[in-house]
């Protein structure tokens, strides 16, 4: 049961993680693949958060009478990991609607076959 | 003493408020039954719980804080449910009456 | 007790997140949202309680005002776009 | 014991929200349920004792990044009903799933070896996380380690990060500002078009300066509690979107014209910058914040002080820049 708890964490993490590049390489809609990136992203958020967090610690923001703190590393990294994802994010979403003004369309499939190139 | 029993009777009545609107966005046939289950049930749950937390927390900045948060959720979360509603009603949503067949989905 | 309340947080959470899943309108869709953002503010408010730390309201307060503003948003979205609203009002408006 | 509870039953719905978003074919659905997703991820690092992470998903994910995903859905629906649908894929796709369970399965394996959730002995918390959380507040005077490693230990790091933003924000300037389209009054996300509704007028005009108010308060209070330059730039172009959104983008854009926030953007860069060249014209190194003041404490402080400055100016310029692209694109 230990175990259990120890590694449900990453268990679901690992999850989130192949739900979202099922999601990249199975779906053509490119919206779709723009959530599946983004749940992978999450779930490498997830993986550092949980990969920094101690027992019976407490926010890494210095208290009295407080001993034991999570480790602030990760949430720095993942901080600034998620602005600058939703700033990556906008780029793609840029690109899926250049893409939308030229083709017509924004499914994988009909992009395509509109170029031969299947 | 009499205000930890208060608190306590505030945060049980606002858990017991949210369960009831959540099993009534489950359970109630139409999106209007629906939004009016939820849209009432939140707004009182989300104040009771608040007054509770309150109650614990004393005069406090902790207690600014939450009087902060309830103002926003007194005002933000009934004009989100009269949006809501205004908008299914002049997109043409029909609430579904006695007579009416199940609803169709969009 | 602030057990009983998580715990009832919790439950109304999941049953907010059916609603979401099971749609069937876009506005069910979106009130879900709705009731599920103003349930994780209180969720974050009373773990603040439950574990001793005041600054976590500040969390709980950043939702309170930005969950505003997504069903804001979905809402011209799908006043605008998804329904009666569409093209024919747009062109009468200019 | 409850926080294990909150932890399971919140990333079991967070896989059960993953799924569904595989699942439906309706994009504004989808986008609908990351909305949650997101919701439920702040309430995670909450609960995982990361309150600035959680302060920044709290307003990336329910403000800007929902606002965007619809924006864009706005731009590329479909000319009939159904306009958000995804279209169906020719052939099931099973090799996908092969890779993905494979893939899957030799990460599950690899987790055997990862000590337990919470471990304090695992290696993660052995190396330099000890020393900030030992010396953070003696050397930088900042109580939020988080913030104190954010602008001054990984200084450099940082200011790597808000060029990345600014440079998506230039990136999507010139994809889909640019190419001369003449500007006329037409179909786009305008007040107009959503029926004048006076209950959200009076509410927004009383919530935005409020949210305003608070984004100063997350960006100076950042030293002593959750907050910072990232948290409140998000927060303060939240504000401003929101106003867009009730009363129209001309509106907005005249309140803070598109050509302003392209100087504030780089305003930002430089800020952060030009507050690292200071101590090295002052004989020490790149970033070293101890020189700016009487004492190091001192230094430090301003330094974080003016490095957060420059990170909120830049975060929210850059939002506002995203927002208004994808709004005013369907004006063309």
């Amino acid at each position: 049961m230990d175990f259990f708890i120890g590694h449900y964490n990453y268990w679901i993490v690992i999850f989130l993680m192949m739900v979202g590049l099922y999601t990249v390489i199975s779906r053509g809609n490119l919206i779709k693949k723009i959530i599946g990136l983004n749940i992978f992203q999450v779930s490498v958020f997830f993986l550092y958060i949980s990969l920094g967090t101690v027992e019976g610690g407490a926010a890494p923001i210095i208290a009295e009478g407080v001993e034991v703190y999570s480790n602030p590393l990760p949430h720095v990294l993942i901080l600034t990991a998620i602005v600058v994802g939703v700033a990556t994010t906008a780029l793609a979403l840029a690109l899926v609607v250049r893409i939308k003004e030229s083709y017509g369309t924004i499914e994988e499939d009909e992009i395509h076959n509109l170029d031969h190139s299947l | 003493m009499i205000i930890d029993i208060l608190s306590w009777i505030c945060l049980l009545a606002g858990g017991a408020l949210g369960i009831v609107g959540g099993i009534g966005i489950h359970r109630f046939p139409d999106f209007y039954s629906r939004l009016h289950a939820a849209g009432i049930t939140d707004t009182l749950c989300a104040m009771l719980i608040l007054l509770g937390l309150g109650l614990q927390a004393g005069w406090s900045l902790a207690a600014f804080k939450l009087a902060l948060i309830f103002m926003f959720l007194f005002f933000t979360s009934p004009t989100a449910s009269h949006a809501l509603a205004n908008a299914a009603q002049h997109s043409g949503l029909q609430p579904r009456l006695d007579s009416d067949e199940p609803e169709v989905g969009s | 007790m602030f057990i009983a309340a998580l715990l009832a947080i919790l439950v109304t959470m999941g049953l907010a997140l059916a609603r979401a899943l099971a749609g069937p309108t876009t506005y069910d869709r979106i009130a879900a949202v709705n009731i599920f953002g103003t349930k994780t503010v209180l969720l974050i408010a009373v773990l603040a309680f439950f574990s001793g730390r005041g600054d976590l309201l500040d969390i709980a307060l950043v939702y309170a005002l930005i969950n505003f503003i997504s069903v804001v948003a979905a809402l011209k979205l799908v006043t605008r776009g998804d329904f009666h609203s569409s093209d024919s009002d747009e062109s009468e408006a200019n | 014991m409850i926080d294990i509870v909150i932890n399971v039953t919140l990333l079991a719905f967070l896989a059960i929200t993953a799924v569904a978003t595989l699942h439906l074919t309706n994009l504004f659905a989808i986008v609908m349920l990351f909305g949650i997703f997101s919701l439920l991820s702040a309430g995670l690092f909450v609960v995982m004792d990361a309150p600035d992470v959680a302060f920044t998903e709290a307003a990336v994910g329910a403000g800007i990044s929902t606002v965007l995903m619809l924006a864009t859905l706005a731009l590329v629906k479909r000319p009939q009903k159904p306009y958000y649908a995804e279209a169906p894929r020719a052939h099931r796709p099973w090799l996908p799933l092969v890779v993905v369970v494979i893939t899957g399965s030799a990460l599950v394996y690899g987790t055997w070896d990862i000590p337990g959730f919470g471990a304090p002995e695992a290696p993660a918390q052995t190396h330099v996380a000890r020393y900030y959380i030992d010396n953070a507040l003696q050397e930088t005077g900042v109580p939020n380690i988080v913030t104190a490693v954010l602008a001054s230990y990984r200084g450099f790091d940082t200011l790597g990060e808000v060029v990345v933003v600014y440079t998506a924000g230039v990136a999507v300037l010139l994809l889909i500002v640019g190419g001369a389209q003449k500007r006329r009054p037409g179909p786009g996300m305008r007040g107009d078009q959503m029926r004048p509704n006076l209950i959200l007028h009076v509410i927004a005009k009383f919530v935005i300066p409020l949210i305003i108010l608070f984004a100063l308060y997350v960006q100076f209070h950042g030293d002593f509690g959750p907050g910072g330059g990232f948290q409140a730039g998000v927060i303060f172009s939240a504000a401003l979107i929101l106003y867009a959104l009730v009363f129209g983008l001309d509106v907005a854009e005249k309140i803070i014209p598109s050509r302003w926030l392209h100087k504030l953007a780089a305003l930002g860069v430089v800020i952060y910058a030009g507050v690292g060249v200071v101590p090295l014209l002052l004989g020490g190194n790149y970033l070293d914040y101890t020189l700016l003041g009487s004492n190091q404490v001192a230094g430090q402080h301003l330094g974080i002080l003016l490095v957060e400055l420059g990170v909120g100016i830049t975060v929210a310029s850059v939002m506002l820049i995203l927002f208004f692209a994808f709004a005013g694109r369907a004006r063309k």
